[in-house]
C-alpha cells in the first residue's frame, strides 16, 4: 500500500469520526469547549503581545520576530495553567525533542498548596455551577446564586456558633456539626432562593430582576447582622468569631493550612452525580426539565408549574447555600463580609457545562485553575492578572457560538483539505 | 392624540406613583436632591435606553454592564491622550459600539445564545478595562479631565426644577435621549420596524424589511447609548476606578431592571430610573436617622422588588432571544 | 511631579509607543537581567482598592519607593481585587524561590486573618503586617491609632466651622455642621469616625456631625453624591475615610465651594487638583512603617513577633495641613490643635474607637 | 395575452427531500387559479419559491413575460407578487393601518416621522376601491380571523400587488366568511388582479377557481378547467387512487354520562368572559362534536375541561366525580386523555426525544415510575409500541420531536393519549396536518374507542370531520352554545348560519334529514 493511499485512508477514517462525533452532542460539546478554550488562548496571545508593546519596561520578557515584548505569552499561559497545579512538569521531559525524562518534576506532589487552591475553588464552583445549571434547566434564570450563597454562608456560620457549645468536642462533635452546618447552609440558601420563586409563581415577578436585587440585599443584610450583632471583638473587619475546629470540614491528605478538604470535594462531586440522577431519572427532574424546555407542554403533561418554579429555585438556592457553607466551613473558618463572586462564576461554569450537572464537574476545575492561576500570573509575571478575566470572558463568548465552530468543522469535513505536502506530516 | 403606545398603563401608573414616593422621600422639593437624582440616573438611563432598542428588536443585550465599563475607561484614556473631553467621550462611545458590533455578529451571524454572549461581553469588558488601565497607567485607577457643568442663566434659578438647567452635559444629553428614543420608537418607521422585528420578525421580513439589518442597527444603537452612559459616568468625574466590579458597580444590571420595570417604554424607563436613583439619593439622607446604614442601603433594592411584585409581569417581546433566519419556515 | 501627572505622561508615552511602535522594552537586547545577588527582595500585597487610590495604598507605595532608592532593593507587588485572594498572594510570595523574598509586606486589616494562617505555614518567611496583628515570630506588626489622628482633624473641623473660614475657592456657611463619609462600614473605618466625632465634640457639643457610609471604597460617583448631599444640608467640612470613593468627596467640595479633609496621605499633594479645598489630611505614615520594616530586614534587624502601635505620640499619625490652604488656617486654631494633641499624648484625653461611645 | 405567471421546470430540493420536481405552472392574468393537493404535496414550497422565500434548485420563473430570479421576498414584491401565508404575518400589537403600511410607511418631515394620517387615508382608500370593510385603527389582536385575513390582503394590495398568492385561505373561516372571501376574489379579478390559492378542499377549488392545478408528491399531475372537472377526477389526481369520501360509523348506543359540564363560564387573560354558561354532557360510547369558527371560545372551553385553565364559574364532572377544582394531573389520573390543539406548544416537548415525550403526562403513573425513579426501559418499550402502531416516521425513538413532521408528531400524540386507557378523550383538531391515510386511521381509532364505551369530545374546524364522526354536534358562537344538532340532519348551510350566530329556526329537526 502506498503512502498516499494510507494517508487518504487515515483521513477518511478521521473524517468519519468527526462526522459521527458531530452528531453526538456530548462529544460535540466537548470539542466546542476545547476549541473555544484554544481560540481564547489564541486571542489572549495577541492581546498579551499587543499590550506588551503598549507598556514600557526595561528588559524584554520575550523576543519574537526580532521584536521585543514586555510580556511573554508562553510564560503567561505556562504560569496560568501549570502554576495552578503546582508546576507538575519536569523541565527535562521534552518528548517533542525525544527526551523522555520522568514527566513529573521531582518533588512535585499532587497535594501541593497551589493544587489545594485550585481544588478548593473548584469545590465551591461545583456547587454554584450546579445551582445555576439546575435552575437554567428548569427554565428559571437564577442570577441570585450569589445572594443564596451569602445567605447559606452566613446562616451556617451563625448556626454553628450557636450549636458548638452544645455538642461535645472531638470527632463526635465534628460528625454532628459538619453535617449540621451544611444542612443549615442548604436550608438558608434554599429559603432565600424560594423568595424569588414565590414572587415569580404568584406575583409574576421576573426572576432576573428579583434575584439581582436580592443579591444586593443579602450582602447588605449580612453586613448589618454581623457588624451590629455578631462582630468579632477587636477585629478590624466585619466578621464573626472563628468557628470551633469541630465545625470546620476536616482536611484529608492535604495540609490543614491549605484550607482545602478532599472530603468537601468528594461531597461536591457526589452532588454532581445526585443532581444528574435527579434530572435524568426522577419524576421531579423530568418535570423540571419539561418546564424548562416548554412550559406549556409541561402544563399539558400535568406538571404543577408554580410548584416546579418554586421547587427549582429552592433547590438551586440550596445548592448555592451549600457552596456558601463550604466557603465558610472549609475556606474561611468564619463568616466575613465581602464574599467573592462565586455565584456569578457559577453562571459561567454552568454555561461552559451546557447546564449539564456532569459537565459542571469538568467546567468547575477549569475555572478553578483559572482563578488559582491568575494569582500565579500576578506574582510570577509582570502581566496584569486582569488578563485572566478577559480570557474567561473570551472562553464564554466562544462557547456561546457553537455555530461558528460547526461551520469550521463542516468545512474541514466537507472540503477536500488542501493538503500542504506530504513531507510535513512526519515527526 | 393617541394614547402612549405599547405602554401598560397600569405599569406606568405604578411607576409614576412610586417615582413620586421616591421623590418625596428624597426631598424633591430640594433642587440639590433632584440634581443628585438626575446625575445618578445618567449611566443607568442610557444603558436602559440601549437595552430597550436591542431587546425590542429581539436581541436581549444582557452585556450592558460591559458596555458601560469599556466606555468608561476608554473615555478617560482618550481624554488623556487628546486632552479634549469631547473627543475622549466620542472614543468611549466608539469602544462600546465596537463591543456591540462583536456582540451583534456573534448573535446574528453565528446564532449565539444571546444571554451567554451578553454575559461574555460583560466578562471581557470587566477584565479588559482594568487590564488596559494597569498596562497603561500601572494602576486599575486612572484620572483625566472631566466635563464642566453648563448652567443656563435664569432658568437654573427656578426652585427645584432649576436642577434641570444646572448640570453637566450628560444630564442634558440624557433628557434629550429619553425624548429622542421615545420619538424614534413611536413615530418613525425605524421604530416600528424595531417593534415588528421583536414581535413578529417574519411579518417584517415578508414586508420586505431585512430583519437582520434592523437588529444590527438596534444592537449598535444599544452600544452607542450604553457607551454614552459609560463615558458620561467616568467623564463627569474625570475618574475611572477599576477594582472589583469597577466604578460601574452593577449599574448595567440595574439598567435591565429599570427598563423591564418601565415596560420597554423610554418614558416609563426614565421614571423607573429616577425612582431608583431618587431612592439612592434618599438613602443617603435616611442614613442619618436611626436605622443602621447597611439596612438603609437595601431600600432601593427592596422597593424595586415590591414594585415588581405589585405591578406584576412585564411582557417581553415575543421573539426576544430567538434567532431569526430569513426564509425559515 | 505628582503621581497623577506622572501616570498620565506614562499613558501618553505608551500610546505614542503603540502608534509609532517605539514602546515595549527599552533595552531591546531581550536578555533577562541576571539577578543581583546582593539586593534584598521585597514583595508587597496591597489592600483592595489598588494603587492610584491617592490614599492608603499610594502612601504605602511611597515607603516602598524610598526603600528602593535608598536601600536598592528589588520589589514585586500585587493588587488583589478580592479579600479571598490575600492568602493566596501571601503564600505565593512565601513559596517563591526565584527570587526568594526577604520580606512580604501585607497592607491592610483584611490581611490579618489570612496571614495568621499563612505565617505559621512558612516559618522561614518574614512578613510585615500593617493595620493588624498576627502573633507569630515571623511577623512584624504595625498598627496605627487612626482615632487619635481623626480626633485632631475633628477638632480642626469643629474649630473652623465655628469660627468660619473663607479662602479663594471655598468658604464655610453660617451653620456649624461637619460631616464624615466612610467607605465600607467596618470596625477600622468606624475608628476614624469615632475619633473624628470625639474631636468635634471636644470643640463644642453643639456642632452637628453627619456621617454616611457609601458601602464601597471604589464608588467615586456615590461618594460625590453623598458629599454633595451633606454640603447641601449645610455641612462645611467633610472628613473622608473611603479610599478611592474619597476622590468624589473632593470633587463635591470643589463643586460646592466647601472644604474637605483627606486621609492616609497628604491628599493636597496626591490629589493636587483639589488642593484649594483640602484643609488638611490625617496622614497615616504607612510609608514610614514600610520603610522601617524593609530597612530592618536589610540591616538584619527584623523583629518578628513584635507589634508596634503608632499614634500621635510616635508620629505614626499626624495632621498635615494642606499645601495650599495650610497657610490660611489661623495660628490660633493650630495652637489649639497642638494643645489637644499634647493632651492625647499625655493620656489626658482618651479617644474612643467606637462611634457609639462618643 | 402573456400569462401573469409562468413557472418552468421548477425543482426544489431540501437535504433529503425533493419538495418540487420539475413543476410547470401557467396562470393567466385576471383569473383565479387553485393549487390543489394533499399535505406535503409541495404546494406551499412551490409558492414560497415564487415568492422568493426559497431559491429554486433549478427552473425558471417568468412574470408577465419577463424572466425573474428572486433572492428575497422583496424581489417578488417588486415584481408585483404578494403572498398571504397560512399563519398571518401580522404584528398583533399594531393596528391595521400600521400593519398594512409596515416597511413602506408614508413619511413626513423629510422622512423623520411616519405620516399617520396619510397611512390611515391610504388604507381607507384601498378598502373603498376593493370593497373591503376594515377599520384601520383597530389593533390586530382585537380582530376576527376573517378581518385579519382581509388585512393581509390589504397589505399586499398596498404594495401594488398584481398577483396574489393565498396559502389555504379558507382553513380558519366560517362558510359565510368563505363566501365573502370568494366574492373578494371576484372583485379583485375584476380589477385585473390575478389570484393563486392553495387548498386541499376539492369543493372550494371547484367553486372559486377558473383553473385547477393538482400537485402530488412534488409533481404537477395535471391542470384542469374548473368548470369541466368532477370531484372524483380531482380526488383521484390528488391521491393517485380512488378515495372513499365518507366515514362509516357504527350504530349509536350511548351509555352513562362520562363528562358533564354545567353552566361553565371561562374568562380569558384580559378578564373577559369568552365562555358563558355553557352546559352539555358527553356519554360513554358517543362522540360529541363542537363546531364553530376558531376563536369563539372553543379553546378556552377545552382548556377549562382539561384543567389547563381555571373556570370562573360552573361545575365539571368526570364520571361521578366533580373535577372543577382538580388540577391537570388529577384529571389525567382520572382517565381523561387530551389531544391538544397546539401540538408544538403543548402536545410534544420539541427538544425531547420520543422516549421522553412518551412519558409526558405519565410521569407519575405507576407503570413507568417506582418511588419517583423513572423506568426508562419500560418507557422506551411503550414509545416503540406507539411508533409502530401509529406508523410514526422516522421510526426512531431517539429522534427528537422537532425532527418529525407535523403529521407524524400528531400521530405520536394521538397514539400516546389514546393509550392511556381513558374514560374520556378530549380531542382538538386531531387530524390537523395529517395525511389522508393517517386521518382515516385516527378516525378509526376514535370510533373504536367509542365502540368500546369511551366518551369522545371532539373539536374541529374541519366541518366534514365533525359532521362525519360526531353523534351529536354543539355549535359555538361567541362563547355560547347556539344549538345542539344532529350532524346528519343539518345541512352545511344551516350549520354555517349557526356558526355565524344565527339563532336556530325551530324547524331544524329530524324530518329534514337528507
Amino acid at each position: 500500500m502506498s503512502e498516499s493511499d494510507m494517508l487518504a485512508r487515515v483521513k477518511e477514517r478521521l473524517r468519519a469520526v468527526l462526522r459521527r462525533s458531530a452528531q453526538t452532542s456530548a462529544v460535540e460539546r466537548l470539542l466546542i469547549s476545547t476549541a473555544a478554550l484554544g481560540l481564547a488562548v489564541l486571542v489572549g496571545t495577541v492581546l498579551i503581545l499587543v499590550s506588551g508593546r503598549m507598556t514600557t519596561c526595561t528588559t524584554a520578557a520575550a523576543t519574537y520576530f526580532g521584536v521585543g515584548f514586555c510580556y511573554d505569552p508562553v510564560t503567561v499561559f505556562d504560569r496560568l495553567f501549570l502554576g495552578a497545579l503546582g508546576d507538575p512538569m519536569n523541565p527535562l521531559f521534552r518528548p517533542l525533542h525525544g527526551e523522555f525524562a520522568p514527566p513529573f518534576r521531582k518533588g512535585w506532589s499532587p497535594f501541593n498548596a497551589a493544587m489545594a487552591v485550585t481544588l478548593r475553588e473548584t469545590t465551591v464552583l461545583v456547587f454554584t455551577g450546579l445551582s445555576v445549571a439546575l435552575a437554567f434547566r428548569a427554565g428559571v434564570f437564577n442570577i441570585g446564586t450569589q445572594g443564596q450563597l451569602v445567605a447559606g454562608a452566613l446562616a451556617s456560620a451563625l448556626g454553628l456558633l450557636v450549636l458548638a457549645p452544645i455538642v461535645p468536642g472531638g470527632a463526635v462533635g465534628a460528625v454532628l456539626l459538619v453535617p449540621a452546618g451544611l444542612c443549615i447552609g442548604a436550608v438558608a440558601g434554599g429559603l432565600y432562593g424560594a423568595i424569588p420563586g414565590v414572587l415569580k409563581a404568584y406575583a409574576d415577578a421576573n426572576e432576573v430582576i428579583t434575584t439581582i436585587m436580592l443579591n444586593f440585599v443579602a450582602a447588605q443584610f449580612a453586613l448589618y447582622l454581623v457588624s451590629n450583632h455578631f462582630q468579632r471583638p477587636g477585629s478590624q473587619v466585619v466578621e464573626t468569631v472563628p468557628l470551633p475546629d469541630v465545625g470546620t470540614i476536616p482536611s484529608v491528605v492535604f495540609d490543614p493550612r491549605t484550607n482545602f478538604s478532599l472530603l468537601a470535594l468528594a461531597i461536591a462531586i457526589g452532588f454532581g452525580g445526585v443532581i444528574y440522577y435527579l434530572l435524568q431519572y426522577t419524576t421531579m427532574g423530568y418535570e423540571l426539565r419539561t418546564s424548562g424546555l416548554q412550559p406549556a407542554g409541561a402544563e399539558f403533561g400535568g406538571v404543577k408549574t408554580k410548584r416546579t418554579i418554586i421547587a427549582s429555585l429552592t433547590l438551586s438556592g440550596a445548592l448555592g447555600g451549600l457552596g456558601g457553607a463550604m466557603y465558610v466551613m472549609m475556606i474561611l473558618g468564619n463568616f466575613q463580609t465581602g464574599v467573592p463572586s462565586y455565584g456569578f462564576d457559577g453562571i459561567t461554569v454552568a454555561i461552559l457545562a451546557g447546564n449539564n450537572p456532569l459537565g459542571v464537574l469538568f467546567a468547575a476545575p477549569l475555572f478553578g485553575i483559572i482563578k488559582s492561576g491568575s494569582i500565579v500570573i500576578d506574582t510570577a509575571t509582570s502581566m496584569p492578572p486582569q488578563l485572566v478575566d478577559v480570557l474567561r470572558g473570551l472562553i464564554v463568548l466562544f462557547v456561546a457560538m457553537p455555530e461558528f465552530f460547526r461551520l469550521i468543522g463542516r468545512r474541514a469535513i466537507a472540503d477536500e483539505p488542501s493538503v500542504p505536502n506530504g513531507g510535513d506530516e512526519d515527526a | 392624540m393617541r394614547e402612549l403606545p405599547s405602554l401598560g398603563r397600569k405599569t406606568l401608573g405604578g411607576v409614576v406613583v412610586l417615582a413620586l414616593v421616591g421623590g418625596v422621600l428624597s426631598g424633591f422639593v430640594d433642587k440639590n436632591a433632584l440634581s443628585s437624582t438626575l446625575r445618578l440616573s445618567v449611566p443607568i438611563a442610557f444603558a436602559a435606553l440601549g437595552g430597550i432598542f436591542a431587546e425590542k428588536s429581539g436581541v436581549i443585550n444582557i452585556g450592558l454592564e460591559g458596555h458601560l465599563i469599556i466606555s468608561a475607561f476608554v473615555g478617560i484614556y482618550a481624554t488623556n491622550l487628546t486632552g479634549n473631553v469631547w473627543i475622549g467621550f466620542a472614543a468611549g462611545v466608539l469602544a462600546s459600539t465596537l463591543f456591540a458590533v462583536v456582540f451583534a455578529i456573534v448573535c446574528l451571524e453565528f446564532r449565539a445564545d444571546q444571554i451567554i454572549a451578553g454575559l461574555a461581553v460583560w466578562l471581557v469588558a470587566l477584565g479588559l478595562a482594568p487590564f488596559l488601565s494597569t498596562v497603561i497607567y500601572e494602576s486599575v485607577n486612572a484620572g483625566s479631565a472631566g466635563f464642566d457643568p453648563i448652567t443656563i442663566p435664569g432658568l437654573s434659578e427656578i426652585p427645584v426644577l432649576g436642577a434641570l438647567f444646572d448640570a453637566k452635559p450628560p444630564v442634558y444629553l440624557m433628557l434629550l435621549a429619553v425624548v429622542g428614543s421615545w420619538y424614534v420608537l413611536n413615530y418613525t418607521a425605524f421604530g416600528r420596524w424595531v417593534h415588528a422585528s421583536g414581535e413578529n420578525p417574519q411579518a417584517l421580513d415578508t414586508a420586505g424589511v431585512s430583519v437582520k439589518r434592523v437588529r444590527y442597527a438596534s444592537v449598535l444603537l444599544s452600544g452607542v447609548l450604553a457607551g454614552i452612559g459609560g463615558a458620561s459616568l467616568s467623564l463627569s468625574l474625570g475618574e475611572f476606578s477599576g477594582n472589583g466590579q469597577t466604578m460601574v458597580d452593577g449599574r448595567g444590571f440595574i439598567a435591565i431592571v429599570v427598563y423591564l420595570l418601565g415596560n420597554y417604554n423610554p418614558i416609563g424607563t426614565f421614571l423607573s430610573t429616577t425612582l431608583f436613583a431618587g431612592l439612592q439619593t434618599a438613602q443617603i439622607q435616611l442614613q442619618s436617622g436611626y436605622l443602621p446604614s447597611s439596612l438603609v442601603q437595601t431600600i432601593p433594592y427592596i422597593t424595586v422588588i415590591i414594585v415588581l411584585a405589585g405591578v406584576g409581569r412585564t411582557r417581553t417581546p415575543d421573539a426576544a432571544g430567538d434567532h431569526y433566519e430569513s426564509g425559515e419556515e | 511631579m505628582d503621581r497623577r501627572t506622572f501616570v498620565r505622561t506614562l499613558g501618553v508615552t505608551s500610546i505614542a509607543g503603540l502608534a509609532g511602535c517605539t514602546g515595549g522594552p527599552t533595552d531591546n537586547g531581550g536578555n533577562t537581567e541576571s539577578t543581583d545577588g546582593g539586593a534584598a527582595s521585597v514583595a508587597v500585597v496591597y489592600a483592595t482598592g489598588g494603587l492610584g487610590d491617592g490614599s492608603f495604598n499610594d502612601q504605602a507605595q511611597t515607603g516602598l519607593e524610598r526603600a528602593k532608592k535608598e536601600l536598592s532593593i528589588k520589589t514585586e507587588h500585587s493588587q488583589p481585587s478580592n479579600t479571598s485572594e490575600f492568602s493566596r498572594f501571601q503564600s505565593r510570595y512565601a513559596q517563591s524561590t526565584s527570587p526568594d523574598y526577604d520580606l512580604v509586606c501585607c497592607i491592610g486589616s483584611l490581611q490579618q486573618d489570612p496571614l495568621s494562617d499563612t505565617a505559621p505555614e512558612f516559618p522561614e518567611q518574614r512578613f510585615m503586617l500593617i493595620d493588624g496583628k498576627v502573633d507569630e515570630p515571623n511577623v512584624e506588626n504595625y498598627q496605627f491609632r487612626e482615632e487619635e489622628g481623626s480626633f485632631q482633624v475633628g477638632h480642626l473641623a469643629g474649630l473652623l466651622t465655628k469660627s468660619g473660614l473663607s479662602t479663594g475657592a471655598a468658604s464655610t456657611t453660617d451653620a456649624t455642621s461637619v460631616g464624615f463619609i466612610g467607605g465600607k462600614e467596618n470596625p477600622l473605618i468606624k475608628k476614624f469616625e469615632a475619633g473624628f466625632k470625639a474631636g468635634v465634640a471636644h470643640t463644642d457639643d453643639a456642632i452637628n456631625v453627619t456621617s454616611n457610609y457609601v458601602g464601597s471604597f471604589n464608588d467615586v460617583t456615590s461618594g460625590k453624591e453623598a458629599a454633595l448631599t451633606q454640603y447641601s444640608n449645610g455641612v462645611d467640612i467633610i472628613y473622608h475615610a473611603a479610599g478611592n470613593t474619597g476622590t468624589g468627596v473632593f470633587q463635591a467640595a470643589q463643586e460646592a465651594g466647601r472644604y474637605a479633609i483627606g486621609v492616609d496621605s497628604d491628599q493636597s499633594k496626591t490629589e493636587s487638583k483639589y488642593a484649594d479645598h483640602i484643609l488638611a489630611s490625617m496622614v497615616k505614615y504607612v510609608n514610614i512603617a514600610m520603610f522601617n520594616a524593609i530597612k530592618g530586614v536589610v540591616e538584619d534587624a527584623f523583629e518578628g513577633g513584635t507589634a508596634t502601635t503608632l499614634g500621635l505620640k510616635q508620629e505614626g499619625v499626624k495632621t498635615v495641613y494642606g499645601k495650599t490652604l495650610g497657610s490660611e488656617i489661623p495660628a490660633e486654631t493650630k495652637s489649639k490643635l497642638e494643645s489637644s494633641k499634647e493632651k492625647i499624648v499625655s493620656g489626658k484625653i482618651s479617644v474612643p474607637t467606637d462611634p457609639s461611645n462618643v | 395575452m402573456t400569462p401573469a405567471i409562468s413557472l418552468d421546470g421548477i425543482t426544489k430540493r431540501f437535504p433529503g427531500v425533493l419538495a418540487n420536481d420539475d413543476v410547470d405552472l401557467t396562470v393567466e392574468r385576471g383569473t383565479v387559479h387553485a393549487l390543489l393537493g394533499e399535505n406535503g404535496a409541495g404546494k406551499t414550497t412551490l409558492m414560497n419559491v415564487l415568492y422568493g422565500l426559497y431559491e429554486p434548485t433549478s427552473g425558471r420563473i417568468v412574470v408577465d413575460g419577463t424572466e425573474r430570479s428572486f433572492e428575497k421576498p422583496q424581489d417578488a414584491i417588486d415584481a408585483g407578487i404578494g403572498m398571504i401565508h397560512q399563519h398571518f404575518m401580522l404584528v398583533d400589537s399594531m393596528t391595521v393601518a400600521e400593519n398594512v403600511t409596515l416597511g413602506t410607511e408614508p413619511r413626513k418631515w423629510g422622512g423623520l416621522a411616519i405620516d399617520r394620517d396619510q397611512a390611515r387615508q391610504d388604507v381607507v382608500d384601498l378598502c373603498e376601491r376593493f370593497g373591503l370593510a376594515v377599520d384601520p385603527e383597530t389593533r390586530i389582536s382585537e380582530l376576527s380571523v376573517g378581518v385579519q385575513q382581509r388585512t393581509e390582503i390589504l397589505k399586499t394590495l398596498y404594495r401594488g400587488t398584481d398577483v396574489l398568492i393565498l396559502d389555504e385561505p379558507t382553513a380558519v373561516l366560517t362558510p359565510q366568511e368563505i363566501e365573502e372571501l370568494l366574492s373578494v376574489f371576484e372583485l379583485l379579478t375584476d380589477q385585473g388582479k390575478t389570484i393563486i390559492f392553495i387548498t386541499h378542499k376539492l369543493g372550494e377549488a371547484m367553486q372559486a377557481a377558473d383553473e385547477i392545478t393538482v400537485l402530488r408528491d412534488g409533481r404537477n399531475v395535471g391542470t384542469v378547467d374548473a368548470e369541466a372537472t368532477t370531484r372524483e377526477e380531482l380526488a383521484e389526481l390528488m391521491v393517485g387512487r380512488e378515495v372513499l369520501l365518507e366515514v362509516e360509523t357504527s350504530s349509536y348506543d350511548p351509555g352513562a354520562v362520562t363528562l358533564s359540564v354545567d353552566d361553565l363560564t371561562v374568562t380569558n387573560e384580559q378578564g373577559i368572559d369568552v365562555v358563558s354558561d355553557v352546559s352539555f354532557t358527553v356519554r360513554r360510547g358517543e362522540v360529541f362534536g363542537i363546531a364553530g369558527v376558531d376563536g369563539n371560545g372553543q379553546s378556552e372551553l377545552i382548556e377549562a375541561i382539561t384543567g389547563l385553565r381555571r373556570p370562573q364559574a360552573g361545575v365539571i364532572e368526570l364520571g361521578d366525580r366533580e373535577i372543577t377544582d382538580d388540577d391537570r394531573r388529577e384529571r389525567i389520573d382520572q382517565g381523561m386523555a387530551h389531544i391538544p390543539a397546539d401540538r408544538h406548544e403543548r402536545g410534544v416537548v420539541m427538544d425531547f426525544d420520543l422516549v421522553e415525550n412518551g412519558l409526558l403526562g405519565s410521569q407519575h403513573a405507576e407503570a413507568f415510575v417506582n418511588n419517583g425513579r423513572i423506568d426508562w426501559k419500560r418507557t422506551r418499550e411503550h414509545t416503540e409500541t406507539i411508533i409502530e402502531e401509529y406508523d410514526v416516521q422516522p421510526p426512531n425513538p431517539d429522534a427528537s420531536a422537532s425532527a418529525l413532521s407535523g403529521g407524524n408528531q400528531q400521530k405520536f400524540i394521538v397514539g400516546r393519549e389514546l393509550a392511556r386507557d381513558p374514560q374520556l378523550v378530549v380531542a382538538t383538531h386531531p387530524t390537523r396536518g395529517v395525511d389522508i391515510g393517517s386521518t382515516e386511521f385516527i378516525h378509526e381509532r376514535l370510533l373504536e374507542l367509542r365502540a368500546a364505551g369511551v366518551g369522545v369530545l371532539l373539536v374541529s374546524s374541519k366541518l366534514e370531520e365533525v359532521r362525519g364522526i360526531s353523534d351529536r354536534l354543539g355549535v359555538m358562537y361567541e362563547g355560547e352554545f347556539v344549538d345542539t344538532v344532529d350532524p346528519e340532519a343539518v345541512t352545511e348551510e344551516e350549520l354555517g348560519l349557526l356558526m355565524a350566530g344565527e339563532q336556530p329556526a325551530q324547524e331544524v329537526s329530524a324530518d329534514e334529514r337528507e
